[in-house]
Formats: structure tokens, C-alpha cells, sequence
């Protein structure tokens, strides 16, 4: 008996409901799992929230499922990078939860972390501000923030082992590992899976406690852009 | 020597050796232009400590900057996930961020992130770098596009933190925050204590070198 | 078989297979004797996935479990700080968390961690794991060593938490948390439901197949 | 010009103040900065507070400054395993601090990682909530719990490079990167220092910037116990 956590990716995006949230890594299009984003570009699902740094870009990655309607909401840092996030807030098809990049991360590692909720310095004093409880701790004002937490997260790392542990590559770690461990069903997308025991116990960054299934990549960011090797 | 590389070139002169430096989108990314690689340590927010400069045949899309250009790799770079970069930097341990801004007041107040009646959808790590880091670098042009002043009296965009910038370093001038307030330290260039007084609404005292100095009559 | 390890191997018994599990100091830590390693992930808290039972000859100074006792190192393991390590304790990432206890009551509160009248100066990983484990084994020997029950009405040991424990198994019986009570599911051993109901004073309801079957009269 | 992080153990301790708090890494002595904490009980100081986990074993690593009357404080999860801590205590030479072992670690990264405080269902409805702030969040009861800070952090790593980055070994690893995070001065005892650029980018646990001095160890734990292997 063995538990088989590689998946034909149509199989790991049949997880995702209408109305789910769903994490998905990446910096912009480095680390962003544009396989399995590909695979959900097919499901027919709607009103998602998308939690993730960015809502790709146009056309590209997460910003195919913003033209094809598919988001309710998206929460990130940065939305700028898709200059249609704009215009679909504007034409209010889109909700927007803008927040700093650290609170960002942070808040989902407390999504992981079973931590309720968390005081920062980030943001005191803005317009990000506006509606969140502040308090005073040893005289200087702190925002509390909430953790995020989602239904399903779509991860990428560059290699995983048979059970599903986690390596990344260089810049394309970013918020990978914090959102494979804040979702109830967790997928990540690699290129290389290898026999357990050929990653370093030291080195592995997301332990397979995390990972419910692997899929095998089929777009990768290259130099001239997102190309599809096939699989 | 283009505006923005002077700008950078400044900056960089104005750094510690050895010291941990963030560098925001724009002109602050230029600075990397100008530091020794072996002698100061560039932080990336998107995970990554040891940034270099890289040259185009050895672009690799996997590793770029906070501004999602390509970089290279230092040796004895380290990567980390997105909740530890910004640990370093709200934790208070990155020494310096370089960042650009549309407008910094007379308070000491950043404003970079968001202008009026235009979308606020992004801010990335401004907020952050400004709450955490342990000095705070500000680059750019003395006045904007149309002429008018970047450096205030009070911000009129909206705020990326109320802590304040400890040095602003433009195209024509260098002011750092002593005591209670900004004080013009340097000249740059060809310009005059007249000029900034004409190009700045901000409150801010002469350092008592330039005042000495005076104006060319 | 001794108690204690029949104990630890009725426990092994109840794991599904590939569960991630964290075994606690005392009996818990004999159940790791009753897992295939290549089907069971045990995780200890401080800092690894994969922990395994080691020989003697094996013995490595730096890797320990929380009972800081010597183990091995499973294919395919993982090592993080504390931190990251209770985050999948309180995440919710650990399947089953079993421990030991000194009390475990009718409102399936534990008791593990502090005897009254004597010094509070240690707890461990004990409340977090209580806290944050998808579902609680306690492990004990159905009575102190002076006889006293140990499944109790309400506990009168400092409690470890106020979440309750799924299953009790003890060297006499086995219990099961079922919609808001305790249900005495087996009996082990020669044991009997006479007995059973002797040495516990909390209230508990009996399955209906125990039931049904009854003590040899 | 070079930064030269590699200092004689003596000149590492010589940052330490009475009255200072120093964080000290180790699971017991598993991780233990055991030649920092042999060259502090050389030093004449008093009134520290210790955030470790333990204060070592009677009379081995942290226990024989507490037998020395050096401390004044300590805080941590587990003092069970050096039986005369019970005994200082009792006799109103030692302040403890009990917190259960998860919310220790999580107040330790939360100090690095400038948090004001953070929110967790740990130890509610227990003793060790006593005095603490509780506030509901969806439903369920949370403690507040503040971030933990020092003035030293003294830990234990396996390798340097000559920057400073760390590289930690198995279970020697526990509180150690975290504390690293959560000091003013941080010194890591190491057995190895390697030129830099040696140590894979991908597994460096503790990035340099963390990291103020290296010292090279001279005790160390094996299967026979706390041996000094010279330097």
C-alpha cells in the first residue's frame, strides 16, 4: 500500500468549487503554478477568491481566469502588474483586498500557523488602515491583521520526492511555502519528481506533511516567456 | 552622468560598507550599479539575500528583483520564503531601504504608493520597508514632471507610513532629518540655495557649512 | 507483553497508515515499536518529520526526540526550527497527537502536565499539541499506582487544555469521545465490564455491542 | 576590507552586561552553545534572564551558571529536566517564566520578525492563561501573547561561512534560527567555519544579516557526554 500523491493535474483542479478560495503562488509569473492555473482555465467554476500576490498578468497566468470571469474577489499586494484588475474593479466585477506585502505573507503563515491573529507596525497611519483595530503596545500603534486561510492552494516548487516533499528554485520560493501550509487541499506544481531520500532532510523547505498532491509540470516561465514543454 | 544615475551614484556614496541594503523599484535600483558587490549586501523582498547586477547572457527568469527584473547572484546569496523576507525587514533587520517617492513633507512623511483619484490596487513592500528598516533612503528628482515641488509641506498623495525619511537625496540636493526636522547638507550639481528654496515647500533649515558658503552673488 | 506495551500496541492499532503522528513522552513514544516506518510519519516537535527507532550502534547525540531520546532517521525526512515545527502543531498539520495523562475527565479534559502541591516548572509541548492535533489519543494505565481511577468525574490536576481527547486507551479498556460523552467501545485483556466500571468514576455510556454481550456471570 | 565575524570566544562574551537578557539556543544540551555558555561562566556577571528552553542539566550547560547565582530570571517550556531550578525557585532565588513550548517559539520569531503580539488558542483555559488577555475570534477563545526580545542571543549551528550564513544539523537545529532572529548581539558557536560560497543558497537556515560574531565550539555533546575537544 502507498499513498500516490502524483495526479494527472485535471484530476487535482476537479478539487475546486464554485465559490472556493484559492492561494496561488508566484511573484508575478515566477513561481506561479501556470499549469495547474492553465487546468482550472478549463473548469467550469465561478466566483472564486484568488489569494495571491498578484492577479498575474494580462492575459497571462491568473489574468486568463480574470477575463473569463471566473473571480469574485482577489487579495494581494500588488494588482498593478494586470492593468485589467483595474478596470474590472472599476466596472465592479471585481472585489479587491489590497494589503502590504509583509502583512500579506504574514497572514497567511498564521493561516498555517493556527494563529488567530497578529499585531503590526505595517500600514499605521494609512489608508490601509481604515477599518482595522489598532492598539498601543509599549508605546508605539500596531493594526491587527487576520490570518488567511483558503480552501485550496496551488503551490510550485521546482522538485518534490514521492512523498511530497518540497524544494524550490532560487526568486520562485516567494509565497510558496507559506501558502502550502495555510489551505485544506494543497497541490504543488514541479518539474522534477524524484525517489524519497534524494532530497536534503536540511534542504527540504516544505515537508510533505503539507503537500496533498503533485502534479507535473507542463508551462514554464523561460526567458522568452510562459512556454508549454509538453508532457 | 543622466539625473537618475547621479542620483544613484550619490546614494551610493552615502552607504556604510557591509551594510544590508533593500532596494526599492526605479531609481534606487540603479544603486547597485554603483556598489561594490563584495562590500554591501542587497535584500530582496521577494526572497533573496546577496542581489547582484547580472548580465544579459546570464538573465535567468527565476531570479529577479522586487521590481521583477532580472538579477544575479552573490556569493554566499541565501533564499528565503516571502513571511521570512518580510520578518528581516519589519524585524528591523535590513539597515537601509533606498525608495522612490512622489512626495515627502516637511514631517518626514512618505508618499510612494498611491496617488489621488487614480486606483490604489498596489503597494507591494513599501509600507513594510518603511515601518521596518533602520534607515530610511529616499531618491528622487527635487520636483516632478510639471515642475512642482516633490518635497512638501504636507503630503497631498496618501501616506505609505507616518515614520519618517532620514535622508532624501534628489538631483539637486541632500537633506537629512536632525532632531525635529529636515536640513539641507548639500548642494548638488550647479544648484543654488535659491533654487531649493524656490523648488522646495517644505520647511528645512541650512546646514551651517552651506549657509556659511552662501549663494554665488 | 507487558501493560505498558500492550498499551502502545493496541494504540498502533488504531492509526490509519500514512497519518503524520506525534507521540508524546512515556507510553506514547513504545508506539513508534508497533509502526511499519514506510507507512506511518511521525513528527516530534522538536524539529523533525520521519523520526524512526535507532539501534544502539546508531546512536547520534544530535538527534533526539522530545523526550530527548535517541532516534533515526526515516527516507524521505525533514528538519525545521521549533517555530516552523509548532506551526504544523497549532496549523493543524499533525493527524493524531498521542500522550500520556495523569487525569482524563467526563468532559474529556486532559490532566498532564502538573500535580498540585508540587512545583510548576515544566509543560513542554503538551498544550499546544492538545490544542492543535486533528484528533488526541491518550494513553495511561487505567489507574494511578495506588489504585486511584484515572478516568475521572472532573479532573483535579491543572488541566491541559479544555479540548477534548478523542480516545482513551488504557491496559483495560478503550474509550471513544462520540457526540458528547465517552463511550466504553472494548474491553481488553481479561478485563470486564464490572471492572471497568469500578475503576472509573467518571460517567461513560456503553456500546451497544459491549453491552449486549455482557460479563460472564 | 573585510568583516571579520570569526572572534575568540572570550571577546563574544564580553558583550554580555549584568542585568542583560540572552537568549541561549538548545533542546537540553541537544544544540547548546556549550562553549559560549563555559566562557560566560567565566565572566562576572549577574542578574541575567535566560529565555531558553531549559537551563540546561543540573550542573551542565545553562545549570552551572544558574548554580554559580547568575541568574536571576528564566524563561522557558520544560525546567523539569534540571532538578534544582525547583530549588532556586523555591527558595526565591530564581524567577520563572513558564510558557508552553509552541507559544515560546512563536514569541521568539515574533520578536524577530516585529510583531507586537499574536493571538493563539494555546493554554487557554488553563493556569498558564492566567493574567493573560483572551479575546474571541470566530467563535473560539485566543491568548494574547506578547514577543520575546534579548539583548545576546547565544546559538548553535553546525557550519558558517565566513559571512555568517548558518547551516543548522538535524535536532541541533530547534530554537536556534529563531533566536538568531530576536537579538541585538548574536553570536552562533560553530564546529565548521567554510569560505563562502560553500554552503548550498537553497538550505541556508540563518541568512548572514542575522548573525554579529562566529565563535569556533570547543565542547561538545556525545554519546559520552559534554567532551571538550580543544581548539
Amino acid at each position: 500500500m502507498r499513498v500516490q500523491k502524483h495526479i494527472p493535474v485535471q484530476q487535482a483542479v476537479e478539487n475546486v468549487r464554485s465559490g472556493d478560495t484559492i492561494m496561488v503562488g508566484g511573484f508575478g509569473l515566477v513561481g506561479s503554478p501556470l499549469t495547474l492555473i492553465d487546468a482550472l482555465t478549463h473548469r467550469d467554476v465561478t466566483d472564486l477568491t484568488i489569494i495571491s500576490n498578484n492577479v498575474g498578468e494580462t492575459g497571462k497566468g491568473l489574468g486568463i481566469l480574470l477575463q473569463q470571469g471566473k473571480l469574485k474577489k482577489a487579495i494581494g499586494s500588488y494588482f498593478t502588474s494586470n492593468r485589467e484588475v483595474a478596470q474590472w474593479y472599476n466596472e465592479g466585477k471585481l472585489e479587491l483586498e489590497l494589503l502590504p506585502q509583509g502583512t500579506f505573507a504574514e497572514a497567511i503563515r498564521a493561516g498555517g500557523a493556527g494563529i488567530g491573529g497578529f499585531y503590526t507596525k505595517t500600514a499605521v497611519g494609512t489608508e490601509l488602515a481604515a477599518g482595522k483595530e489598532t492598539r498601543e503596545i509599549e508605546g508605539e500603534t500596531y493594526l491587527l491583521e487576520k490570518p488567511l486561510k483558503a480552501d485550496v492552494a496551488f503551490v510550485r516548487a521546482e522538485k518534490a520526492d514521492t512523498k511530497g516533499n518540497l524544494v524550490y528554485y532560487k526568486t520562485a520560493r516567494n509565497f510558496n511555502p507559506v501558502m502550502a501550509s495555510a489551505a485544506s487541499y494543497v497541490v504543488a506544481e514541479v518539474d522534477d519528481i524524484v525517489n524519497e531520500g534524494e532530497l536534503d532532510p536540511e534542504a527540504i523547505a516544505t515537508p510533505h506533511l503539507f503537500v496533498d498532491a503533485l502534479v507535473q509540470s507542463r508551462y514554464v516561465l523561460t526567458k522568452e516567456g510562459v512556454v508549454d514543454r509538453g508532457r | 552622468m543622466a539625473g537618475k544615475e547621479a542620483i544613484a551614484k550619490r546614494a551610493a556614496e552615502d552607504l556604510e560598507p557591509f551594510s544590508i541594503i533593500n532596494l526599492g523599484i526605479g531609481v534606487p535600483t540603479l544603486v547597485a550599479n554603483y556598489l561594490d558587490k563584495d562590500s554591501y549586501y542587497l535584500h530582496t523582498e521577494n526572497g533573496m539575500l546577496g542581489v547582484t547586477s547580472v548580465e544579459e547572457v546570464e538573465v535567468d527568469p527565476l531570479l529577479v528583483n522586487a521590481g521583477k527584473l532580472p538579477v544575479g547572484e552573490a556569493v554566499g546569496a541565501s533564499y528565503f520564503h516571502s513571511a521570512d523576507s518580510f520578518a528581516m525587514i519589519r524585524g528591523g533587520h535590513v539597515d537601509v531601504a533606498i525608495l522612490g517617492a512622489l512626495q515627502v513633507d516637511a514631517a518626514g512623511r512618505v508618499a510612494n504608493w498611491a496617488v489621488p483619484g487614480k486606483d490604489i490596487i498596489g503597494v507591494g513592500g513599501a509600507m513594510d520597508l518603511l515601518v521596518g528598516a533602520k534607515k530610511i533612503m529616499i531618491t528622487t528628482n527635487h520636483v516632478s514632471k510639471d515642475g512642482s515641488p516633490k518635497i512638501v509641506d504636507a503630503c497631498t498623495y496618501p501616506v505609505t507610513s507616518t515614520r519618517k525619511a532620514d535622508v532624501i537625496i534628489t538631483d539637486l540636493a541632500v537633506f537629512r532629518w536632525i532632531d525635529d526636522g529636515y536640513v539641507l547638507t548639500e548642494l548638488r550639481g550647479e544648484a543654488t540655495l535659491q533654487e531649493i528654496a524656490e523648488k522646495t515647500t517644505a520647511a528645512y533649515r541650512v546646514s551651517e557649512e552651506l549657509a556659511a558658503k552662501g549663494d554665488p552673488t
